[in-house]
C-alpha cells in the first residue's frame, strides 16, 4: 500500500502555523518520506487565517493535493474554512475545550491542547506545539525524530525542552485516547537523507555556489527570504548583503559591482522589479553581468502581496526601453532553482548581460525532499577575461568581436582603462553621436543572442513522447502538472507535457515540433491573459487550442487541473 | 611620478567659459598631487554636463544613469574597496533625481569622494530649473520663479555626512586642495562646488559668486567639528556664501564594518564551492 | 512645374541653426507653401555638429527628403559632411572670408556673412541671419514676409531690428551678386494660412484642448518640449504644470490628480518613462485615468539622446507587473499628434485606465504645415460620472458593471466615500484577500478591453486597395513610407501600405486581412529587432516576410525606404 | 457635529497592542474636533502597516503604492485644494522607499499634512532595519546592527519644513492636538509619530518611549521658531526625547502661489475648447 496523506495545519498569523507545518514536514522527511508543502497567508502579522499544507508520501512529490487528510485546527475558523476540503473520512484535530459548537462533516478529535500545553509546558502558547505531538500520535509516528526536529528548532535550552514537552503531552494523549478509533499508520520507512527546502532557500543557496559576493535588496514579499538567508551566511561565506534605500539603489548597487567584476545580484517582486527596469537597461547597454530575480506575486501594483502569480513574463521579456540582449529564466521545481541561479550566473558574466530568474510566491515559500545538489556538476563560468600584463595591447571594453562578447577587464589593474557608459558609446566605452557606430553597438551586442540561445536547454516533454493533448507550463506549476499528466494518464487519456523553464531566448523550434505532434494543446497559467500561449504565437506563429488560467492569487493542484482539462476537452 | 598628462582624456564638449573646466582641472590637479596613478581611480558619473567629466580623464569610468552615481559608487567599493572611488554630478542628478541616494550614502558612510557641480540649473536639457535654483529663479519650466531651493550642505549635514565642503570652480587652487581632502577623508566626502553655467545661469555667474564666496579656513574661529555651528553655517546664503569645509566628522566607514572585507577585496577572493556543503548539511 | 526643393542648414551648437532652420520654414509657410522640416542635433549645448533640414513644396509634404538643393554652411564641417548629399546642381551658400580651402562637388556662393552682420547689424553673430537672407535672396522670394517673421520671431525692439537688417544685408548680396548665376525662383503661392507646428506642440495643444489641467513631469529629450509649452500656458489657460523631482513622483502625482478628478499627464522619454512603470500599474489596479507621453529616443539606458527611435513599443505594451487594460496610441502624423492626444484623454477618462501616447524624437522636432485643427470635432468624454445627490445610494468606487467600468465619483463630495488601493481590493475600494474577489477584480477590469477595442480606429491602408507587397508601419514614420509608397508606384510597383497609429487593443483582424491580401509583407521600423512585426505574429499568427529596420538614431527617408524595398525585393 | 463614529472604518488588521491604534485614535479624535466631515478628507498612504490607517476611518482613500504617498497627495490637492489632505506611512515607506520626494515636498510646502508611524522597523514584511532603527538594532537583514539612521526631524528642518513635530502613540491627548495643529497650519506639516511595534521591535518599547518622551510645550523658553534650535533639539534620542512641535515657520505654500488656482480648484473648472483657438492661431 502506497502513503499519500495530506496533513493541514490552519490558525491566525501569530498562532504559529508555519512552524508547526515545518517541524511537521521536516518529521517525515527525517523518516524517509518524501514530502511537500506549501503555505497560504495573508499580509499581517496577528489574526487573519493562515495554513500550511504538508504532504507526505513514499515516493516522489512536487505538488500539494486536494483533499485534506488530516486538519490541525489551531482555531475555529479553520474547521469553518477547511471542513469542505476534507477526504472521505479526514480527520479534524482540534481543542475541544476551546472550540466550541462544532458539527458538520469530519471525524473530530479532540485534544485540550491549551490545558496540556499549560500543564506540561508551563505555558499555554504551545498549545501549537501540542497539537502537532497530538496529529503524529495519531498516525503512531516515532516521537524521537520529533524530539530531535524540536531540539533543532527551538534550541537545546528550556524552550526547546518545554516544547518538547509540549509534545509529548499531545502525541501521549491521541495515543491513549485513539487508539481505537484511528489505525491508520505512518511510521519512519528509511534513514535516507534528504534535504527539505524552499525555493528562495535553493536560489540562495544556489548563488552562493555561484560565487556570488554581493547582494543588495529591498525587503518585498516573496522575495525578502533571499536577502534574509543570505544575510544570515554573510559572515561565514564572505559575503556582502546590503539593504538599500530602495529597489533603485540596488539594481544600480549590484552593476557598479559587477562592473567591478564581483558576481551580484539582487531579489524582488513585481513592484521592485518596475523600479529595476532602467537599470536593467543599463546593464544592457553596459554589457554589466547581473541577476535579478524577480519572485512573482499577484499584480498590478501591491496586488495580493503574500500570493502567487506568473503575470511578469512578458514584462521581463520586453522590460525597459530599447533594445539589449537577455536571459529570462523560470525554475520549474526547487531543484532546478538552485541549479538555475547558477546558471544565471554563468550566463551573466559569458555573455555579460542581465539575467532574470522568474519565481514566484509558490516556489519560493513551499517545501519539498530534494536527494541534494552533487556540487561535483557545479561550473564557474566567468567569460573570457582580459589581463592586460599578458594582452599587452590597448584595452577597450567594448571590443568588437565576432561573437559580440568583449573581453572583461575590472577597474584597478594598471595597463587598462575599464570605461563604459549609459549613453552610446564607441569601443573604448566612450559617447559618441555617429550613426555607423551606433549600428555597430547594436549589431554587436544584439549577436549575443546567437550563442546565449544555443545555451538554451530544450524544454523537456513529460509523459508519452507523442500524445493527442499536449499541455505546456512553465516556471512553478511543473509539479502540478506533472502529476496531472500522470492522473489522466492512468485514466487513459493521451497527454503529455511541455514544461519550459529557460525562457528566453525562446526555444521556438522544439516548440513548434512539440505543437506540431498534438492535436489539440493548452497552455496552463499562472495568470488571466495566458502570457505564454502569446509569447508561443509570436515565436512560432500557432495558436495554442486551450487556456486552463487561474488568478486567484492561489496555487494550482493537480486534481483541479485534471478537471480543467476535462472540461476544456482538450 | 604621476604627472597631468597621465590624466589627459578625450576631446571636450562643454561650451567655451563653462565652470566645469575649472572642475576638471582640480580634479586632475588633486589626484597628480596626491600622485594616484589614474588605473586606481574609478569615476562613477551620472547623466548631465557634469557626468561627462570622467571621460575628460583617463581614469576607469563608469557613467551611470542620471540620478544614479551613487549606488553604483557605493557598490563597486564595496567590490574592491581598493579602488579610490570618485562619484561625479550635477545638481539635478544628485539632488532632483538621486535625491534619495544622496541622503542614504551619505548615512551610510561610504567611503567615497562625491563632487556635484551645483550650477543651479539643467544644463543638458537647456535650462530647466534645479532643486538647488535659487528662489523665484526663471526658467521656461518656472515662469513664476523656482520654488524654494533644497540646501543641500544642511542636508548633508543632517544625514551626518562625515565630510562636508563647498568648493567654487573659479578658485581652481582652493577646489583642487578641498578635492585632496576629501580623497584622503575615511568616508563620505561631498564636496558640492559652485559652478557657472554660462549659458543657462545668468544670475549665478563667476562675478556673483566672487563677489559672495570667502574661505572658512580664513575665519579664525570657525571649528567644522562643531555640527550645530556648521548647520548654521551652511544656513548662510545670498550676501555671503563659506568654501571650505563646513562639517567633518569621523566615523565608521561602511565598508569597514563589512566582516567579508576583512580577507581582502571581494573581487578577489576565490569561488570556493566545496564549501557549499556544509550549508546543504543544514536542511538535512 | 512643381516645387520640391529642401535647404539645409548646418553648422555648430550656438551658432543659431535651429531658428534659422525654424524661420526659414516659416516664411516659407507664409506664402503658401507645405513645408517639412526636421532637425538633427547633438547631446551639447555648444559646439559639434547640428542640422536642420527644410524641405518645401507647393503640394503636401510629410517627410524630409534625401539629395539637398541649398545647403547653408555656417561652418566648414556643415560643407565636409553634407556636400555629398548634395543635388546634381545644389548650392553651398557659406562664408568665404571665414571658410577657406573649399573643394569638391557642389556650386559654391560664397556670401561675406559675418562681414555683412558686423557692417549692417552691427553684431558678426548674427550672421546666421544674413545666411538666411542670403538664402531667400538666392530663390528671390518676398522678404516681407521673411521680415514678418523675424519681427515675430526676435520682437519689435533693437534684436528684431538688427536681424532685419543683418537678413537684409544677406538678401540683397545674394540678388545683387548672384542673379545671373542663380535664376531658381520660389514666389510665394496663396496666401493661404496654414499652421506650422512640431509634433510635441501638437501633444500640448491636443492635451490643452483635452482640458488637461495638470502636467508634472521631469525634463528628458525629446519630451521637454510638451512641458514646456504647456508651461508657458500655465497661466493664460489655468494649467498647472510642476516640474517634479522626478519621474516616479511626476507619475504618482497624476495619479493622484486622475484620482481627484483632474485630467492629467506626464511626458517624458524611455529613462523616465521606466521609472514609471509601476505607477502605471497602480494606474491600472485603481482604475485612474491617466495619460502618459513616452517620447523614444534610441535606448537602452541615456542613448542617443537628442535622436529618434521606435523601440519602445513592446515595453510599452507590457510594461508593468500584473495584468491590466491599457491603451496604446502612436500618432503617424503632426496632425495625428493632436487629435490622438484628444482621444487618449477620452480613452482614459471613458474606461478609467492609463494610456501611453508613443511619440519620439523625429515627430516631436520635425515641423509640418497643417490645414489648421477643426475645434468642433473635439469632444470630451468623462465617461460615466457618480453624483450622490442623484444616484441616492451607497457609493462603490469599483462597482462591478457588465462593462466592467465603474461610474466615478471625485473625492469631496458628500455622501459618497471615494476609496481605492493599491492592494487587491472589493468593490468599495478595501482590501481583501480571498480568491473570489479577486477573480471577479481581474475580470473586471480586463472586460473593460472588450468596448475600448471597438474605440479602436483600424488602421489605414494607402496607396491601391489591393497590392502584391504591403508595407506595413506604425507611428512617426508614416509620411516617409506614404511618400516611397508613391514612388514605387509611380514606378509601376504594387504596393501599399498599412499604417498603425492605434495600436492597443490591436486591430488584429484588419491587419490580419490586409496581410492575407498582399503577397509579400514588410515592416518598416525605426528599431532594431522589428518591434511591430513581433506583435503582429503575437496577434494574428502571421510572419511578415521582410523586415527593413533602422536603429542608428536617424529617421527614415522616402528614398532609403524605396532603395530597401526594391533590394529587399518585396 | 461630526463625532468619532463617523470615522468608524473597516475591520482592523493590527496586531493586538500596536502603537497604531493610538495613531487611529488621535487622528480621528483631531478630525472630530476639528468638526471635519469625513468627505472633505482625503487620506493618502503608502503600503506597510501604516498604510491601512485610512481603511480603519471613513474618508476618501487613496493607497497609493509603497513610497509614494507624498507625490500623490500633492497631486490630489492641487486639484482639489478644498480637500483636507492627509499623507500617512511608515517610516520604511516615507524615509526609504519615499525620501525623495519627502525632501522636496517639504521644500515645496503643499498644504498637507503628514504622519510618519516611525516604529524604527518594516513592519509588515517582517522585521528588517528601517532607516531609522536605532544604530546597531540586530534584524535579519541587518545581522551585525543596523547602521547609522536618518535623523527625520534634522532633515526636515534642513529643507525648511514649515511644520515639524513629533508624537508619541502612548499619548492620543498629545498626539491629537499636534495632529490638528498640523491640519490647521497652512503648508507641509509634518509629523514623526513615535510608534511601539509590539512584535518587531522589541526594543523601542512603549516603556522605551515613555521614560525618554517629554513635551516641549513644557520647556518653557524653547522657540520652535528659531531653527538653529530646532536643529539642535532635533538631535536628542537616547536618554531625552522631545515631542511636540520642534520648528514652524511661516511661508507661502505651493498650491497659493499657482494662478490656476485663484478660479477655484481644479477639479471645478470648465473645459473651454474655444478659446484654443487663440493657441492655434499663434502657430499662423
Ligand atoms: C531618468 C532620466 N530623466 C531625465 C533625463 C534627462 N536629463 C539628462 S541630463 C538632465 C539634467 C541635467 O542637469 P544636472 O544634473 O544639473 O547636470 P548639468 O547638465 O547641469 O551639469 C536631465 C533631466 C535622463 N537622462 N534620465
Ligand atoms: C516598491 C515596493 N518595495 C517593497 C515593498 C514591500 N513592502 C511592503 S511594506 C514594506 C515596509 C514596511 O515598513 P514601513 O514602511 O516602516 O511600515 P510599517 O509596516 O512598519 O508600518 C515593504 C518593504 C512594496 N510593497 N513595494
Ligand atoms: S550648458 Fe552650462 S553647464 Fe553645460 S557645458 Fe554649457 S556652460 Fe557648462
Ligand atoms: S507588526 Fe508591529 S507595526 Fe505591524 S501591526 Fe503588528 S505591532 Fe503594529
Ligand atoms: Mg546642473
Ligand atoms: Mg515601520
Amino acid at each position: 500500500m502506497s502513503v499519500d496523506i495530506n496533513f493541514m495545519v490552519g490558525g491566525e498569523a501569530g498562532q504559529g502555523v508555519q512552524s508547526v507545518g515545518f517541524i511537521l514536514a521536516k518529521s517525515f522527511a527525517r523518516g524517509g518520506y518524501y514530502v511537500f508543502a506549501d503555505q497560504d497567508y495573508e499580509s499581517r502579522i496577528r489574526g487573519g487565517h493562515n495554513f500550511f499544507r504538508v504532504r507526505v508520501k513514499d515516493t516522489r512529490v512536487e505538488a500539494i493535493a486536494e483533499p485534506v487528510d488530516i486538519l490541525l485546527a489551531l482555531n475555529k475558523e479553520s474547521i469553518d474554512l477547511h471542513q469542505g476540503e476534507l477526504a472521505k473520512g479526514g480527520i479534524i484535530l482540534f481543542d475541544g475545550e476551546k472550540i466550541e459548537d462544532i458539527s458538520g462533516d469530519g471525524n473530530f478529535f479532540s485534544v485540550p491542547l491549551e490545558r496540556l500545553a499549560e500543564e506540561k509546558a508551563g505555558n499555554k502558547l504551545m498549545a501549537n506545539t501540542t497539537a502537532l505531538g497530538a496529529a503524529l500520535g495519531l498516525v503512531g509516528y516515532d516521537f524521537e525524530l520529533l524530539d530531535k526536529v524540536l531540539r533543532e528548532h527551538f534550541g537545546a535550552g528550556e524552550i526547546g525542552e518545554n516544547n518538547i514537552k509540549a509534545a509529548k503531552a499531545g502525541y501521549e494523549y491521541t495515543r491513549e485516547n485513539f487508539k481505537r478509533d484511528f489505525d491508520y499508520r505512518l511510521s519512519p520507512i528509511s534513514d535516507t537523507k534528504r534535504m527539505l527546502l524552499n525555493g528562495h532557500e535553493a536560489v540562495a543557496l544556489g548563488a552562493i555556489a555561484a560565487g556570488c559576493k554581493f547582494m543588495a535588496g529591498y525587503p518585498m514579499t516573496p522575495s525578502t527570504s533571499i536577502m534574509e538567508y543570505m544575510a544570515a551566511k554573510a559572515k561565514d561565506f564572505d559575503l556582502v548583503v546590503l539593504q538599500s534605500e530602495d529597489e533603485i539603489a540596488a539594481i544600480n548597487m549590484i552593476i557598479g559591482a559587477g562592473y567591478a567584476g564581483v558576481r551580484a545580484m539582487t531579489a524582488t517582486s513585481g513592484s521592485g522589479f518596475c523600479l529595476m527596469v532602467e537599470g536593467l537597461g543599463l546593464a544592457g547597454i553596459t554589457e554589466t553581468p547581473i541577476v535579478i530575480v524577480d519572485g512573482q506575486r499577484p499584480g498590478p501594483a501591491t496586488g495580493l502581496p503574500t500570493r502567487t502569480e506568473q503575470s511578469d513574463l512578458e514584462f521581463a521579456l520586453h522590460a525597459s526601453h530599447g533594445e539589449f540582449p537577455r536571459a529570462v529564466l523560470a525554475p520549474a521545481t526547487i531543484e532546478d532553482a538552485f541549479w538555475l541561479t547558477i546558471k544565471a550566473f554563468n550566463l551573466a558574466e559569458k555573455y555579460q548581460l542581465p539575467v532574470i530568474v522568474l519565481t514566484d510566491q509558490h516556489l519560493a515559500s513551499s517545501y519539498s525532499t530534494v536527494g541534494g545538489f552533487d556540487l561535483s556538476n557545479v561550473t564557474i563560468d566567468r567569460g573570457i577575461l582580459f589581463s592586460p600584463e599578458e594582452a599587452g595591447e590597448e584595452y577597450k571594453r567594448h571590443r568588437i568581436t565576432k561573437s559580440g562578447v568583449s573581453p572583461r577587464a575590472f577597474p584597478g589593474q594598471k595597463g587598462a582603462q575599464v570605461a563604459t557608459d549609459a549613453d552610446e558609446h564607441d569601443e573604448a566605452g566612450h559617447l559618441i553621436e555617429d550613426a555607423e557606430t551606433r549600428t555597430q553597438m547594436v549589431q554587436k551586442r544584439m549577436c549575443k543572442l546567437i550563442d546565449l540561445k544555443k545555451e538554451i536547454a530544450p524544454p523537456q516533454l513529460y509523459g508519452p513522447r507523442k500524445a493527442e493533448t499536449i499541455l505546456i507550463g512553465w516556471g512553478s506549476t511543473c509539479g502540478a502538472i506533472r502529476e496531472a499528466v500522470d492522473i489522466l494518464g492512468q485514466e487513459k487519456a493521451s497527454v503529455n507535457l511541455l514544461h519550459l523553464s529557460e525562457l528566453w531566448p525562446f526555444p521556438a523550434e522544439v516548440v513548434a515540433e512539440a505543437l506540431s505532434n498534438a492535436r489539440t494543446s493548452c497552455v496552463i497559467e499562472n495568470n488571466a491573459t495566458g502570457q505564454l500561449a502569446h509569447l508561443i504565437r509570436a515565436e512560432t506563429g500557432k495558436e495554442v487550442s486551450g487556456k486552463i488560467l487561474k488568478y486567484d492569487g492561489r496555487p494550482f493542484t493537480p486534481a483541479y487541473i485534471v478537471r480543467e482539462v476535462k472540461k476544456e476537452g482538450c | 611620478m604621476v604627472a597631468m598628462t597621465d590624466y589627459a582624456g578625450s576631446k571636450l564638449a562643454w561650451c567655451p567659459g563653462c565652470g566645469n573646466f575649472g572642475i576638471l582641472s582640480a580634479v586632475n590637479k588633486a589626484l597628480v598631487e596626491l600622485n594616484i596613478e589614474p588605473h586606481r581611480v574609478l569615476m562613477v558619473s551620472g547623466i548631465g554636463q557634469a557626468g561627462k567629466l570622467p571621460h575628460y580623464t583617463r581614469c576607469n569610468i563608469l557613467n551611470m544613469l542620471h540620478g544614479r552615481t551613487l549606488p553604483a559608487a557605493a557598490g563597486a567599493k564595496i567590490a574592491n574597496p581598493e579602488l579610490i572611488v570618485i562619484a561625479v554630478g550635477g545638481d539635478g542628478d544628485g539632488y532632483g533625481e538621486g535625491g534619495n541616494h544622496f541622503i542614504h550614502a551619505m548615512r551610510r558612510n561610504h567611503d567615497i569622494t562625491y563632487l556635484v557641480h551645483n550650477n543651479q540649473v539643467y544644463g543638458l536639457t537647456k535650462g530647466q530649473a534645479s532643486p538647488t535654483s535659487d528662489l523665484g529663479f526663471v526658467t521656461k519650466t518656472t515662469l513664476r520663479g523656482a520654488t524654494m531651493p533644497l540646501n543641500p550642505l544642511a542636508l548633508a549635514i543632517a544625514c551626518d555626512a562625515s565630510f562636508v565642503g563647498r568648493g567654487f570652480a573659479g578658485d581652481v587652487e582652493h577646489l583642487a586642495n578641498l578635492i585632496k581632502m576629501g580623497i584622503t577623508h575615511k568616508g563620505f566626502a561631498f564636496i558640492d562646488v559652485l559652478q557657472p553655467c554660462v549659458i543657462f545661469n545668468r544670475k549665478n555667474t563667476y562675478n556673483w559668486y566672487r563677489e559672495r564666496v570667502y574661505k572658512l579656513e580664513e575665519e579664525t574661529n570657525y571649528d567644522p567639528s562643531n555640527k550645530a555651528a556648521a548647520f548654521n553655517k551652511a544656513q548662510e546664503w545670498g550676501e555671503q556664501i563659506p568654501i571650505g569645509i563646513i562639517y567633518r566628522k569621523q566615523r565608521p566607514t561602511f565598508e569597514e564594518q563589512l566582516p567579508a572585507l576583512d580577507k581582502g577585496p571581494l573581487v578577489k577572493q576565490k569561488i570556493e564551492i566545496g564549501r557549499i556543503e556544509e550549508l546543504l548539511d543544514e536542511f538535512l
